[in-house]
């Protein structure tokens, strides 16, 4: 039986199920408090979004039926969808898009809401139809709508986000439990297709162990992210469960200060990236189970190219470089958070740079509170390791003011290029800036975390890829 | 206060016990490879007061815990210790059998007043235990029973709801004595039950125990390191040195003639009415249990040893009136 | 009686007062900025000073100690950096769960502790008194955590017979309540009780050898209803002693045990608060942890005299 | 004639193995201890590797030993935190007059509502997690048994008439603490190290547990036990033996206590 | 000396004649010239007064107080062997605490040698530390177990900055009947008596004038009491002592002493010459006393319990 899910079936048919997690919110309200667990719960379940990417990566309609761009790339024109509610029983209108929109850069503190800085007005044209005019052509706007900013809260219930968050959503909030679950229930007035189960408990464990024991001994029905891949064999040995793999937006990044002198030189940072054999890293630090990916762009999207080849596994050349560049016998401080992969990846690193002739001392921060200050205020460390999450991230994660400390112009210019330009130039420019990233050794993507997921054999629905924000339960079956 | 017993100078009459309640034969007591008592013979009859003497360690308590069978854990005792009345032998019976004689038959009276109450419970109820256990009174009259012993010591009627921390030495050494003779023990055996205490209180316990011995008629063993304790309250006095009895008689004879050089010594370092300011003393110090010279355990502080001590003294006399000495004081070599 | 009461009771609102002081200070070097973790990866200086001004952390630390002392007088405990909720009933609900888990598990740790350490003091040179020694000084070598993945593994994994892990109120399910409770229980308790099986043997050694018990044998008592009746409420006292200090280190030393089934408890509540730089209510958890246990230390003296009449101050 | 004393030297012989694989670590393990070789991973024990390797391919007997020098540490930094503290404030408190002495036993009644958990993830939180900050922070959650204990002994001690008489040779307090009171508190001292040692490693190997103990990759007893968790079915001995090492660890400490225990306790000298 | 010289007990008319054994050459050829005579007694205490708080039982009233002393005077003169007896309790120990300077009185006056030490700090006191010297009644624990019989005798020398030589201890240790090498060991080697014999030979050490003893031999067997009775005796007439001996033991205290001074409930009852005293006691508390003492004389002459309580009842 479920642990906290009481049993027996609502009225409206179909029974419950239980995902067990990682990471437990902190709150509800993601327009305050920053953190992947918050829309990962309710985004796409509680609150939509005027537009959504489907497995594969594409915009495809959601809350919006249609959309259309002005031929100066500035205006979107949204058509709304008219029978959407929200679950304080109001209408979904274009004001409250607006209202969603407007409230992002006023109200909203956690650092995501500036990709909505570029929006300079939106309207409501009529109750289903809404117009932003954007300051300057963005293909991320569109892209960004897609995430929590996008968001649609209802103008008449936004006033206890952090514990009762009022969506469009298939599910409502039910029930949170703090520390141990947070329930959601099937939204009977949903506009659109109803889910099947009517009742969904998110159970989070913070223990890798005590979540498969959960599954193993059927508390829950699905591990949504497997923290400890080497105990997937129980699972893929035994015929009652079934395992998915698929990939994620999580490069897991050795990143580099490139302000300190020693990252100066581009021959120190290519001779890192080809002294890590980063086949055997991921097969001793993540089961083998992962992505080899050779610079900051996931396969889910559009410009992805293969660019492992760029730095390939070379100890040799690695040595000789860092003897040419003088690297060679200096001590680098590698500063890893306090997360499995992290401490498990790095002491692979560590062993792997060794061996090339340079050192590297240990320190582990706690994450999130120490490594944020430290490695990511402060930019005090040498080397860190540490999966970025975000989707299109490679612009935000390498540029001068961010830890890494990546002053590239040229990055930049390509970057610039690429937001403004239509799809085609868009893809383009972003294939250049990822091959030029991986050129200059801006940092070692040392592998994609994969999405993997084990569930109850018979659980259909559940998706391969993870590459939003949200984890989409409206679509699980039995 | 008025209650001279005049019978209490029955001293003198001649031994006419009936029979013997305590026989003790052969009795030895050791630890592992140590043997701490060697061969004790001692017989107390009916009404009988004995004493028990010996400077410490010499094994007075041993003799009388292995009595009770009380023995420390590691320490086995050997012999026959029989008592009247009781149709087993005491040494190696089990505790079920045991637990029926002790506070019954035997009872004792410790040494220490300080610790042998238990500090959590009412005076009260650790009298009327005694008799609960062994079913001499029921529940009401236990106490009943308990208030007329404590009355009997001299204790107020208060003492049976107090703690013992609320009494002092002497009072606590009265309850203990009133739970010795609480079911009218055949046998109580006293272990030092005044050196703790202070002379005027030690002249009142003492008077309550020969009183309390009298009026029952039972049997006392009386162990002691003070002379002069001894022989106000015994009729009959064994010495004790390194766990062997080495002379054994009426108080009178032991202590005016004594044969033993061990006794005679003994006699003469605690005379302090001596006309001298220097003491007599024995040379040499008690040695550690398991120490002890073979053949006479004295031999190695006596100054009338010689090689034939080397061998065990065998004993001269009676079991209630003779010595164990090659060279007995009064002369006649053994 | 009386003037140990209010004696205590002095002492006891003064450790707490000076208890206030340090808690804050400790939090107030604590590094690491709440507003920053809240706000995460990417937020900015202007919006972390905006955040801190919310939280009230840009006032003189004075003014904020005495803001959240006087809060504490009210029982108001504040609101929570992080999840912006009360703090006060969630504290609440999470010391009740872990209250009902150091409970239980001290209940398991009596069950096991008091017979066998007993049994062992009983029989300290029997071969049955050294084997049960030797099994409790195995007990204690193994750490708490490692007898929890050990019966997850044995009872719920391998047989099935309990939960491997979860909680449920007993108010909302009390079969499953209990289920749930079993295993951390026995995993906490074992433990405990094999620590506390070799006080009780060494309290129950040492009442062995008292001359009270001798005297209490001499009655015609048996040893075992000697030491019954006479021995182990005077050897309650010293195991008294080491049962407050389990059940007041163990409010948070059970976060281990919390951690591997799965449990809600204060400790976790606590660890989350340190990671999250929740420092209110890290302040707020510290605090109650330290009346909890001035409260043990309380009950316990109070123990003490009911156990010892020498300690009733009389005449 | 002296007891056999079969807990002092089972405690002892224990405690010797791991203080000698700790010396020998020093100059020798079969391999390098923190090396990845990741064509060598989780190999079952085997001629060349006793106790196999763990799932970055190091030997896992080499680990142990050096994790031995871990958990010595671990102890020593935590109980000479707790001694060199409790101590003299137990002592302090036995000497000095009824109210500083009643003060100071209260500051340290009040300690003890800061367990060593939460000790050691706030000193790790405040001065960066290590092994020596963690330690530390066990050290001082220790110093209130620690000066518990010392103060009652010390109080025996001060009753006795060799301080009396050390008085009246015209000894001042703090002499008589250094030259009696101290040497006579020193069996108590000896004991309650030899437990604390013991609590000190769990608290490591639960603080570990955690993730808050010792950083990788410097080898920890405790740190395996975590890192083995998800190889609980597939390779359970990658937890047995570090689980088992620090059993016989505690278990050697605990022993080494109960016998100097015995060995110390007065009631048992006289039947020596 | 004609103004002490005991009537009963004329040492002139002494029997055994008394050998001046190796202890005369303790005070060696510095040994202190004896003043023609001595106006002054040695010890003189005024009216002294020593009460013990006890805890409070209640707010209003105040603390309970033992009074340990009410008020006793007494004067020692020199030379004299001056004997103190009492029931225990009534505080005797802490009379001679007071007079070596190791206890404060809570009022009243002691003299030493014309001193008032009452209140004097400890830094003034070294004259009475090296005249006056304490030798304590329990042989085990008045010896430290850590050290070496060699530092605990040297220890008033070390402390008051003589010169600690090995031929000053081996000296010491003979004076008291002791073999040289015994210096090498440790006092739980050693018996009973011999400890007492050490505790002696610390006390001689920093060659004192007066010798304090609080119950020496009340822990000892007979025969070893009279071995140590002799050797305080000879110590005190070799080198001319003044002794202050405390029992409760008045036959004791009657062998050894002089002059006497019972003690009840914090007050001398009765002072006088011991055989005086002894012989025909004033106050009805020694009149008890003398009669409750058993004697092996009066035993032997048909003396029974009831005879030892014919003076009364204490209970
Ligand atoms: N459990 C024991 N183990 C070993 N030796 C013991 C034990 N109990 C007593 N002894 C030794 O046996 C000897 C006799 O002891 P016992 O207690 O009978 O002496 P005692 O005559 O009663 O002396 P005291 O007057 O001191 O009470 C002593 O030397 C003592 O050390
Ligand atoms: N430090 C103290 N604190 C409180 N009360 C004390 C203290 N020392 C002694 N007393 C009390 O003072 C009284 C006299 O004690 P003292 O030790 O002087 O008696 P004593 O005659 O030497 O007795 P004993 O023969 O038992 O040694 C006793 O009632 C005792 O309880
Ligand atoms: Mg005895
Ligand atoms: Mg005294
Ligand atoms: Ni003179």
């Amino acid at each position: 039986g479920s642990g906290t899910s009481s049993g027996g079936s609502s009225p409206g048919g179909g029974q419950d199920l239980s995902i067990g997690l990682v990471a437990e919110p902190a709150s509800l309200d993601f327009t305050t408090t920053d953190g992947a667990a918050i829309p990962q719960a309710l985004l796409g379940n509680v609150y939509e979004t005027l537009v959504k990417q489907d497995d594969s990566g594409k915009i495809v309609p959601s809350l919006a039926k249609s959309w259309t761009v002005s031929a100066d790339r500035k205006t979107y024109t949204f058509d709304l969808v008219d029978n959407a509610k929200f679950t304080n029983g109001k209408q979904f209108t274009a004001s409250d898009a607006v209202f969603s929109i407007n409230r992002v850069k006023t109200a909203w503190t956690i650092s995501l809401k500036s990709a909505m800085d570029v929006v300079s007005a939106a309207t409501a044209v009529s109750p289903t139809k809404l117009q932003v005019t954007l300051a300057k052509p963005s293909n991320d706007w569109l892209f960004r709508m897609t995430t929590r900013i996008g968001a649609m809260f209802s103008e008449t219930g936004v006033s206890a986000l952090a514990t009762a968050p009022v969506g469009t959503g298939p599910f409502k909030f039910s029930k949170w439990n703090r520390g141990d679950s947070i329930v959601l229930t099937r939204n009977d007035d949903y506009w659109g297709t109803k889910p099947n189960f009517a009742q969904i408990t998110l159970k989070y464990f913070k223990d890798a162990t005590a979540l498969n024991n959960a599954l193993l001994t059927s508390t829950i029905n699905v591990i949504g992210t497997v923290q400890a891949p080497e105990a997937l064999s129980q699972f893929t040995s035994n015929s009652k469960y079934q395992v998915i793999e698929g990939t994620t937006n999580g490069e897991v990044l050795l990143s580099f200060n490139n302000s300190r002198p020693v990252f100066k030189d581009v021959r120190t940072r290519q001779a890192i990236r080809m002294a890590i054999d980063h086949k055997a890293l991921l097969d001793t630090c993540w089961a083998g189970r992962g992505k080899l990916i050779g610079s900051m762009v996931p396969p889910t999207d559009p410009w992805y190219e293969d660019l492992t080849g760029i730095a390939p596994y070379d100890l040799a050349k690695a040595k000789s470089l860092l003897q040419a560049s003088g690297a060679a016998g200096q001590t680098l401080r590698l500063r890893l958070p306090t997360l499995p992969y992290a401490t498990s990846c790095g002491q692979v690193v560590k062993s792997d740079l060794e061996q090339a002739g340079l050192k590297v001392q240990i320190d582990q921060l706690e994450f999130p509170a120490a490594w944020l200050t430290t490695v990511f205020k402060n930019a005090d460390y040498d080397m860190s390791i540490i999966a970025h999450v975000e989707p299109r991230d490679l612009g935000a994660v390498f540029n001068a003011k961010y830890y890494t400390r990546y002053d590239d112009p040229t990055l930049q210019a390509d970057l610039a290029a690429a937001d403004a330009g239509d799809e085609a130039t868009q893809v383009a420019d972003m294939k250049k800036a990822a091959r030029r990233l991986s050129e200059q050794a801006a940092g070692d993507w040392l592998f994609l975390l994969p999405n993997l997921m084990v569930a109850d054999k018979d659980i259909k629905g559940l998706p391969t890829n993870a590459i939003t924000e949200a984890f989409d339960l409206s679509k699980l079956s039995r | 206060m008025q209650r001279t017993l005049s019978f209490i100078h029955a001293r003198s009459e001649a031994r006419t016990w009936m029979n013997d309640v305590l026989t003790v034969r052969g009795l030895s007591v050791s630890v592992r490879d140590t043997t701490l008592v060697a061969d004790v013979d001692l017989t107390v009859g009916a009404g009988e007061r004995v004493g028990l003497i010996g400077e410490s360690g010499s094994g007075k308590s041993l003799t009388a815990l292995s009595i009770l069978g009380l023995l420390p854990e590691d320490v086995r005792a050997g012999g026959s210790v029989r008592l009247d009345g009781v149709d087993h032998e005491l040494v190696g019976a089990d505790e079920r059998r045991m637990s029926r004689v002790r506070g019954r038959d035997i009872a004792m009276v410790f040494q220490e007043p300080m610790t042998a109450l238990n500090p959590t419970m009412r005076v009260g109820d650790q009298i009327a235990e005694a008799m609960l256990i062994h079913k001499t009174h029921a529940k009401p009259a236990a106490r009943a029973a308990a208030a007329d012993l404590l009355e009997r010591v001299q204790l107020p009627p208060e003492t049976l709801r107090a703690y013992p921390h609320q009494l002092s030495g002497g009072m606590r050494q009265r309850v203990v004595l009133a739970l010795a003779l609480a079911n009218d023990p055949a046998l109580l055996i006293c272990d030092e039950p005044t050196t703790a205490l202070d002379v005027t209180v030690q002249a009142l316990v003492l008077d309550l125990i020969v009183r309390g011995v009298l009026d029952r008629s039972a049997a006392l063993l009386f162990i002691t390191h003070d002379l002069a304790v001894v022989a106000t309250v015994c009729e009959r006095v064994l010495v004790m040195y390194g766990g062997r009895v080495v002379e054994a008689g009426p108080v009178e004879e032991v202590f005016t003639r004594p044969r033993h050089r061990y006794t005679e010594g003994l006699l003469a370092a605690s005379d302090l009415e001596a006309n001298s300011r220097r003491l007599t003393t024995i040379p040499g110090n008690v040695p550690p249990a398991g120490r002890f010279p073979s053949g006479c355990v004295f031999r190695t502080r006596c100054a009338h040893a010689t090689a034939l001590c080397e061998e065990r003294p065998a004993w001269t006399g009676a079991e209630a009136d003779g010595f164990a000495c090659h060279h007995p004081a009064g002369g006649t070599d053994a | 009686m009386i003037l140990r009461l209010i004696e205590r009771t002095a002492v006891f609102l003064v450790s707490l007062a000076v208890s206030t002081v340090l808690v804050f200070a400790f939090m107030a070097i604590l590094p690491g900025d709440p507003a920053r973790v809240a706000l995460g990866v990417n937020a900015s200086d202007a919006a972390v000073a905006e955040l801190r001004r919310q939280f009230g952390l840009d006032r003189p630390l004075p003014t904020q100690y005495f803001d959240w002392v006087g809060g504490l007088l009210h029982g108001d405990l504040g609101t929570s950096y992080v999840s912006k909720v009360a703090i006060g009933p969630q504290v609440f609900d999470r010391l009740q769960v872990t209250l009902w888990l150091v409970v239980a598990g001290m209940i398991v740790a009596l069950i096991v502790a008091v017979p066998a350490g007993t049994m062992m003091a009983a029989r300290h040179r029997q071969v049955s008194g050294l084997a049960l020694s030797a099994v409790s000084q195995i007990g204690v070598a193994v750490p708490a955590f490692l007898a929890g993945i050990l019966l997850i593994v044995v009872f719920a994994v391998k047989l099935g017979w309990l939960p491997a892990n979860g909680w449920t109120p007993p108010a909302q399910d009390p079969g499953m309540f209990l289920k749930q409770l079993i295993l951390p229980a026995l995993s906490l308790g074992l433990v405990q009780g094999a620590v506390l099986t070799r006080y009780v043997r060494s309290a129950v050694l040492d009442v062995l050898r008292e001359d009270y018990l001798r005297t209490a044998r001499a009655k015609g008592l048996r040893p075992f209803h000697a030491l019954w009746r006479h021995g182990l409420r005077n050897a309650a006292v010293p195991v008294v002693t080491v049962l407050g200090l389990q059940l007041a280190t163990l409010l948070i030393g059970a976060v281990v045990v919390e951690r591997v089934f799965v449990i809600p408890g204060l400790g976790s509540l606590l660890l989350d608060g340190v990671s999250n730089r929740d420092l209110l209510l890290v302040q707020d958890v510290v605090m109650v942890l330290v009346l909890a246990v001035l409260l043990v230390n309380f009950l316990v003296d109070i123990l003490y005299v009911a156990l010892d009449p020498r300690l009733r101050a009389s005449a | 004639m002296r007891r056999r004393n079969p807990s002092l030297l089972a405690g002892a012989v224990i405690v010797g193995v791991i203080v000698l694989m700790a010396l020998v670590s020093f100059v020798w393990t079969p391999y390098d201890a923190t090396l990845v070789t990741p064509a060598s991973r989780l190999l079952t024990p085997s001629w060349s590797h006793w106790f196999g390797t763990d799932k970055f391919g190091r030997d896992v007997l080499s680990q142990i030993m050096v994790g031995s020098r871990t958990t010595l540490f671990v102890g020593v930094v935590a109980v000479g935190v707790a001694a060199v503290i409790g101590v003299p404030l137990g002592i302090l408190a036995a000497m000095v007059r009824r109210w500083p002495g009643e003060v100071i036993m209260r500051a340290n009644d009040l300690l003890l509502a800061f367990p060593a958990l939460l000790l050691a993830i706030m000193f790790g939180a405040v001065f960066g997690a290590s092994t020596l900050t963690a330690m530390v922070a066990i050290g001082i959650a220790s110093v209130p048994s620690f000066a518990r204990v010392i103060r009652s002994g010390a109080l025996q001690v001060m009753r006795t008439e060799y301080v009396l008489a050390a008085r009246a040779a015209g000894r001042r307090p703090w002499p008589i603490a250094v030259r009696h009171v101290l040497p006579n508190v020193t069996s108590l001292i000896t004991v309650q190290a030899s437990v604390s040692f013991a609590i000190a490693v769990l608290a490591e190997a639960a603080l570990s547990f955690l993730g808050y103990g010792t950083p990788p990759p410097t080898p920890s007893w405790g740190r395996m036990l975590q890192e083995s968790q998800e190889f609980l079915f597939s390779a359970p001995r990658l937890a047995i033996f570090p689980g088992v090492a620090i059993a016989i660890a505690v278990l050697g400490f605990n022993l080494l206590g109960d016998g100097l225990r015995d060995r110390f306790d007065p009631k048992l000298e006289d039947r020596r | 000396m004609p103004e002490h010289v005991p009537p009963a007990h004329d040492r002139e008319h002494d029997p055994a004649p008394r050998q001046h054994g190796p202890a005369a050459r303790l005070h060696g050829p510095a040994a202190r010239q004896d003043g023609p005579a001595h106006p002054e007694p040695v010890i003189r205490v005024v009216d002294l007064v020593r009460d013990y708080p006890r805890p409070r039982t209640s707010l209003v009233r105040p603390a309970p107080v033992v009074h340990a002393l009410r008020g006793v005077s007494l004067e020692v003169k020199h030379g004299e062997r001056f004997g103190i007896v009492g029931e225990s309790g009534c505080g005797k120990s802490t009379l001679l605490r007071i007079v070596a300077a190791l206890d404060r009185a809570t009022s009243g006056h002691v003299f030493v040698e014309g001193t008032d030490i009452t209140n004097l700090p400890e830094r003034r006191l070294r004259p009475l530390r090296e005249n006056l010297q304490l030798v304590f009644q329990d042989p085990m624990s008045s010896l430290d177990p850590r050290m070496r019989v060699r530092d605990i005798i040297a220890e008033p020398l070390v402390v008051q900055g003589h010169p600690a030589s090995g031929q000053r201890v081996r000296e010491l240790l003979e004076a008291v009947g002791l073999s040289a090498d015994a210096g090498d060991r440790y006092p739980h080697q050693f018996s009973g008596g011999q400890r007492q014999r050490i505790s002696i030979a610390r006390a001689l050490a920093p060659r004192p004038r007066i010798l304090i003893a609080d119950e020496p031999v009340s822990a000892l067997d007979v025969s070893v009491r009279a071995q140590v009775l002799n050797l305080i005796s000879d110590l005190v007439d070799d080198l001319d002592l003044t002794l202050v001996f405390v029992s409760h033991d008045l036959s004791v205290v009657k062998h050894v002493c002089d002059r006497v001074a019972v003690m009840n409930a914090g007050q001398i009852v009765e002072t006088g010459y011991t055989a005086d005293v002894y012989a025909a006691p004033q106050h009805p508390y020694t009149q008890r006393l003398v009669s409750a003492i058993p004697t092996l004389q009066r035993a032997l002459s048909g003396a029974t319990t009831s005879d030892l309580l014919a003076n009364g009842d204490p209970a």
